[in-house]
């Protein structure tokens, strides 16, 4: 399709229009599109730096205490690390976030709850790995009740071992996922 | 009343203490006992293993390295150290017989992939041996080895002489304890 | 050329041209409070970092973080747009605009401080009314509907609660709220803002120090920031009416509440604090009451987020009790105190 | 005084032929054999007679050699004597059925519960024989009993079956593993839980009724567990409990590591009391081996249990501010901020912050290092001053009074019907203190007392847990003051840990009440049997009782001011 089918310009001006382009792609795109192509286009071009770099400097994560690193993700959000300094802080709603901290043992039990609250999370959206329990199972590696390969159920972004990690640990982890989502080498493609 | 809660937070924000930890510019001070990511000597190591039967969450495993002494460690097999398991708990290194390996206070290990999180014996390991070292060792190995050979070669030469007079001894007086005690010594 | 364009058609179209120069007013004040609100949300972070001994943001535009509203705002706005199944559609999708619109209701008849233009003042509002205390007043509740909006339709039980306790305890304090305005009025004789900032010859905090404290407290309360923010308790109910509100929604309703925050602590500064009255600067006389005006608002802001830092959640049990058995008797006597004392300055 | 001895021949002339067998062990420890069918007769007797009012837990063991069942049960005294009788029952392992004493004690259901989903002993009379930590698809595979085929699992995830239900979601079914199935410890139907629906159509009374979940995931949870609170407006009418979303076998595991091997998974029972889970632990396997930490050890382990439970106190209290108030409630960061300090005099010795695996079987891994003294003095001088701040403000703010006072009030009797130890119990006026009670380490040559309170509502609680932090800087001092040089380890301590045959009970003082472990040897480098017994479970446990007929808001300020820790209780 063409702008004149919509405007009525002379087929040259169609012609001469139909040659520009916008970051490799042509206009006529930009002009008539899906919303499929509207984000490819966005893809490509530097308004996806700008959005990236919006996100990757606004990451909120889920208040989900689950196991001893629950404890260390306390201490990060409080004066002694104070992750807000990074723009990141602590939401009780899973609506709310960006970033899932599986902080402890995915159980049997707790696999549906946990995999349910990632389903609620809106997109875009990234999971971490803290601590051995969540990354392998860790101690618990062997037992009947735990789930020791949680990269099976989630795309885990970055993997911070520890057990616990020191809070240092969380921020470390934090920049790392602001390196993949600025180079988008995140598993989900943002 | 709820005054001096507001006397408390506004004293503590004149008072402009500093206590947050500027983390990714500043490294806060460790204890010297912590708990970090292990240091390998690979110098001292001996490769029996101790480290890989203690640990309770299996996560270590010897491993093929070349660039260590292959006169203290014949199999050159190193342990690997999968900290996508290892709690820190630090039995390892208490277990260790020559202490070699250690715990460091580098904690920064996150990775993006589950397998940048194993550490094989390269990622842990100081003191590797260059090229060249590693040749004199192997020359000196293949010497040490050599030498045992001959050693070995002499020893059972001395010993067949020793027989051979014991059994000449034998011959001449009092046989049988002579020849049962040679017996034992080659057998 | 466009000028004299301009005087002929509002010559023409005087209504028309009131119409068009209204909405474009209303866009610049839309957009002029939504910044504001954004900075007062970064003034929070800030304040609050200073005041448990932390820094707040300072990683995103430079070392104070300036730019970080900006990439909060980018995130929520680009956030995928999320509405429950359950959920009453229409009614949800209208609760952040309703809110939004509530902000502009009230913005469009409270004065923002004023200029001095040939020694004469002209204070700096879109609509003067008559009636402007009370209407602002009225308007600043309607923020309570829009709350209960939000969590009826979410369909979701936490939601539900946060709305329920959000209408008891607007009921319960806009009554004190309106009897405290209606004492200011009777000591200033008007109910237009810009005249009750004129006759604030003294500040009525000063005249009226019951009526300034009860209503700061349901200044509050109508706010709902610590330590009345039960609607949104997240110890208790998650986030109250906005759990499931998620991306741009979400980001209306959250930066609306900052724009109550900063049209609230007006409010206060028009009311009670003298507005932009004070001594006029000598070099910059042009906006000494601007500066006066913007310094009294951020003193109002800065204490509402150290009170904010400082206290604990009531129950909601004791904050209607509060409202209603110890608020309303004062304010009550405030009312009298106002009437003697109105009467005697009259 | 009462003995062990007094117990055992008043029990012997009381129920002549009832006691199979029976010895005294060290420390006022009782252990008989009971004959299965006079265990109730015996407890009652032992309940109104004796003083025995403290039913600690119960301990199932799986004799696979000689065919038999062995149930434990562990009962104490609130102070009347010393004396712990741990009795003895025996039950063949075809059809293993016990008498259940809920009926005595009311918070042995949950101790008999999970002794019931993990080996499958039956327990006549129990009210509500439903599983309690595992997930539905593992009942009836007893995973505890030693031919259970399931562990070690390591394909868990990779097994997973994904399925999109109904609504959309993707959900996950892990079916047995192929050993499970081979062995035929699959699945069998047993009773269930009533699940959300039905438990919804069952208590739904009238049209402003609903039920509310906390958790798994929600502000208030320590760690995932299920509150569901029946709520009519904004009261509570009734509470139901759902733990076990992170019962990670602990016990069972250490089974299959050697006694070494469990120090540092004893720390992931309860992360914030690591060290005296350590020190329960390496203590029962002490009294298995025979052997006692030298002296400095021993100053060691108590300086820094102490110091572990100022930091555990404070992060309690500021946890339960974030629950009244809000995560920018100040005062709650300021405590932070004051742990901190004392984490770091713990670190510099241990060399970790929270997992400490520092005890070790007589003795401790690392000597203090230099300069410990100086700066854990400032630091105890630092906490004495905040704390003594953080009264003054909780004496002075009459929003929090108006909130904690009279909230959530625990009865002296009602705490010891529910079984509740540690400050909680304390806050109702009953100074029991394992410290005092049954003194390990060296505590009885120290100075201290036992705080208690007389009110035993949420504000006493945590000002009993206000003024423990002074009465660990009071010990530490003292602890200070007194340390000698020597050696850190004691020498007798074999290179295999392989204790004798035998049993032991070893009972401490955790930050948070009576925490006990119980351990059985056969003789080979593993345990045949170790039990935790943690307060957390017991706290738990009295919850739902407790908030009837609150409000909400009441909800996180009575579970908050019990200072919980879920990993603690579905280890």
């Amino acid at each position: 399709m063409g702008i004149s089918d919509v405007i009525p310009l002379p087929v040259a001006v169609d012609k001469e229009l139909e040659k520009w382009t916008i970051w490799g792609r042509p206009l006529t795109d930009v002009w008539f599109t899906t919303t499929e192509k509207i984000h490819e286009i966005i893809d490509m071009g530097p308004i996806k730096n700008v959005l990236n770099w919006g996100r990757k400097n606004s990451l909120w994560f889920l208040m989900q205490p689950m196991g001893c690193c629950g404890v260390e993700m306390l201490v990060f959000g409080c004066p002694p690390y104070d992750c807000d300094r990074f723009g990141i802080f602590p939401r009780a709603t899973p609506r709310q976030v960006d970033v899932m901290i599986i902080s402890g043992y995915i159980t049997r039990k707790y696999l549906p709850a946990i995999k349910n609250l990632w389903e609620q999370i809106p997109e875009p959206k990234w999971v971490m790995a803290i601590g051995e329990c969540a990354i392998s199972g860790g101690p618990f590696y062997d037992s009947y009740n735990i789930i020791n390969n949680t990269g099976r159920f989630f795309p885990i972004d970055v993997y911070v071992p520890g057990c616990p990690p020191r809070p240092e640990k969380f921020i470390e982890g934090f920049r790392e996922l602001q390196e993949k989502i600025k180079q988008r080498e995140d598993k989900r493609g943002y | 009343m709820v005054l001096k809660n507001l006397k408390m937070t506004l004293k503590r924000s004149m008072s402009g203490v500093e206590v947050t930890r500027l983390y990714p510019e500043k490294i806060m001070d460790l204890p010297d006992a912590e708990r970090g990511v292990h240091v390998l000597d690979i110098r001292k190591c001996i490769g029996c293993g101790a480290c890989a039967r203690i640990c309770p969450n299996d996560c270590i495993e010897l491993v093929p390295y070349k660039r260590g002494n292959p006169l203290k460690n014949k199999k050159l097999r190193y342990p690997q150290i999968d900290y996508g398991r290892c709690m820190f708990c630090g039995l390892c290194v208490d277990d260790c017989p020559t202490d070699c390996l250690t715990m460091s206070k580098k904690f920064e290990i996150a990775g993006w992939n589950r397998d940048d999180i194993v550490y094989s014996p390269e990622d842990i390991a100081v003191g590797m041996y260059t090229d060249q070292e590693l040749a004199e060792l192997a020359e000196e190995a293949k010497k040490a080895e050599e030498e045992k050979k001959r050693k070995a070669a002499e020893a059972a030469k001395a010993k067949k002489a020793k027989a051979a007079k014991a059994a000449e001894e034998g011959e001449k007086g009092s046989g049988e304890k002579a020849a049962k005690k040679s017996e034992g010594e080659t057998g | 050329m466009v000028l004299s364009a301009i005087t002929e058609f509002a010559a023409q179209e005087p209504k028309l041209y009131a119409f068009i120069i209204g909405l474009i007013g209303a866009a610049i004040l839309a957009s002029v409070i939504n910044v504001a609100a954004m900075a007062v949300v970064w003034l929070e972070r800030k304040v609050m970092g200073d005041l448990q001994s932390r820094y707040g943001p300072n990683r995103v535009g430079g070392r104070w973080g300036i730019l970080q509203l900006g990439a909060d705002a980018i995130k929520l706005f680009t956030k995928e747009d999320v509405i429950p199944r359950g959920a009453d559609k229409p009614v949800y999708v209208w609760a952040p605009i309703v809110a939004s619109a509530t902000t502009m209701l009230v913005a469009g008849a409270m004065p923002f401080g004023a200029v001095i233009i040939d020694g004469k003042e002209i204070p700096l509002v879109v609509a003067n009314m008559d009636i402007s205390a009370l209407y602002v007043e009225a308007a600043l509740s309607l923020m309570a509907i829009s709350a209960f909006m939000a969590g009826w339709s979410s369909n979701n039980k936490y939601s539900m609660l946060g709305a329920f306790r959000g209408i008891a305890r607007m009921i319960a304090y806009e009554v004190p709220m309106g009897v405290c305005v209606i004492s200011v009025a009777i000591m200033a004789h008007s109910l237009n803002l810009v005249e009750i900032v004129q006759a604030q010859n003294i500040w009525f905090a000063v005249a009226q120090p019951l009526g300034f404290v009860i209503f700061a407290i349901a200044l509050i309360t109508d706010l709902g920031r610590m330590p009345f923010d039960q609607t949104e308790a997240e110890e208790e109910i998650i986030a109250g009416y906005n759990t499931e509100y998620s991306g741009i929604r979400f980001g209306l309703l959250y930066f609306q509440e900052y724009n109550v925050m900063l049209l609230g602590s007006i409010l206060l500064v028009l009311l009670y604090l003298g507005g932009w009255n004070g001594p006029v600067i000598p070099v910059i006389s042009f906006i000494s009451p601007m500066i006066w005006f913007f310094m009294k608002v951020l003193i109002v802001l800065v204490a509402l987020i150290w009170v904010r830092v400082s206290l604990l959640r009531f129950r909601i049990d004791q904050v209607t009790d509060l409202g209603w058995k110890i608020l309303l008797p004062l304010s009550m006597v405030n009312l009298a105190w106002a009437v003697v004392v109105g009467l005697y300055f009259a | 005084m009462t003995t062990a001895n007094d117990v055992l021949n008043a029990l012997q002339s009381a129920f002549p032929g009832a006691i199979e067998e029976a010895k005294v062990g060290p420390e006022r420890q009782l252990w008989a054999t009971i004959k299965p069918d006079r265990i109730v007769d015996v407890c009652k007797y032992l309940r109104d007679n004796h003083n025995f009012d403290h039913y600690s837990g119960a301990a199932g063991v799986d004799r696979i050699d000689e065919g038999l069942f062995e149930v434990t049960e562990m009962l104490a005294s609130h102070g009347a004597h010393q004396v712990v009788a741990l009795l003895k029952v025996k039950t063949k392992r075809d059809s293993p059925s016990v008498k259940s004493l809920t009926g005595l004690y009311w918070n042995a259901n949950w101790y008999e519960r999970e002794i019931w989903e993990m080996l499958g002993i039956n327990f006549e009379g129990h009210p509500e024989l439903y599983p309690l930590l595992l997930s539905d698809e593992l009942m009836g595979v007893w995973p505890w009993r030693k031919d259970y085929k399931g562990y070690p699992d390591y394909t868990t995830a990779e097994r997973a079956i994904e399925k999109v239900n109904a609504e959309g979601y993707t959900e996950y079914s892990i079916p047995p593993t192929p050993a499970e199935i081979e062995a035929g410890t699959v699945p069998v139907e047993r009773p269930k839980y009533p699940t959300f629906r039905e438990r919804e159509e069952m208590e739904i009374k009238g049209e402003s009724e609903m039920i509310l979940h906390m958790g798994p995931q929600h502000a208030v949870v320590p760690g995932p567990f299920l509150l569901d609170i029946l709520v009519d407006g904004e009261r509570v009418k009734k509470a139901f409990l759902d733990v076990g979303y992170i019962h990670k076998g602990i016990e069972k595991i250490m089974e299959n590591r050697t006694y070494v091997q469990g120090i540092p998974i004893t720390d992931r029972l309860c992360y914030i009391a690591a060290l005296t889970n350590n020190e329960a632990y390496c203590g029962a396997v002490e009294r298995l081996l025979g052997i006692e930490a030298p002296e400095r050890a021993q100053y060691i382990r108590m300086i820094l249990e102490e110091l572990s439970r100022i930091q555990s106190h404070l992060l309690g209290t500021a946890e339960f501010l974030t629950l009244i108030g809000s995560a920018v409630f100040s005062p709650f960061l300021y405590m932070i901020i004051d742990r901190e300090d004392v984490l770091t005099c713990i670190e510099s010795v241990t060399g970790a912050r929270i997992n400490h695996s520092f005890v070790r079987f007589g003795g401790v891994r690392n000597d203090l290092p230099d300069g410990f003294k100086d700066m854990t003095l400032d630091v105890l001088k630092m906490v004495r001053q905040k704390t003594e701040e953080y009264k003054e403000l909780f004496l002075s703010d009459s929003i929090y009074r108006k909130r904690m006072e009279g909230v959530g009030v625990l009865s002296p009797s009602e705490a010891r019907r529910l079984g509740v130890s540690g400050p909680p119990l304390r806050a109702s006026d009953t100074p029991y203190d394992m410290r005092r009670e049954d003194p390990y380490l060296l505590y009885k040559d120290m100075d201290f007392d036992v705080i208690t309170r007389k009110e035993g509502d949420s504000n006493a609680r945590v000002e009993v847990r206000l003024d423990e932090i002074f009465e660990s800087c009071y010990i530490i001092e003292q602890c200070l003051d007194q340390i000698s040089s020597g050696p850190i380890m004691a020498e007798s301590v074999p290179k295999r840990i392989k204790p004798d045959p035998g049993e032991a009970y070893y009972r401490v003082e955790d930050h948070r009440g009576e925490m006990g472990f119980f351990v059985v040897s056969d003789g080979s480098d593993k345990p045949v049997k170790v039990k935790a017994r943690g307060p957390v479970y017991a706290y738990f446990q009295a919850l739902p009782p407790l908030l009837e007929g609150v409000y909400i808001a009441d909800v996180v300020a009575i579970a908050g001011s019990m200072d919980a820790c879920t990993s603690e209780v579905d280890r």
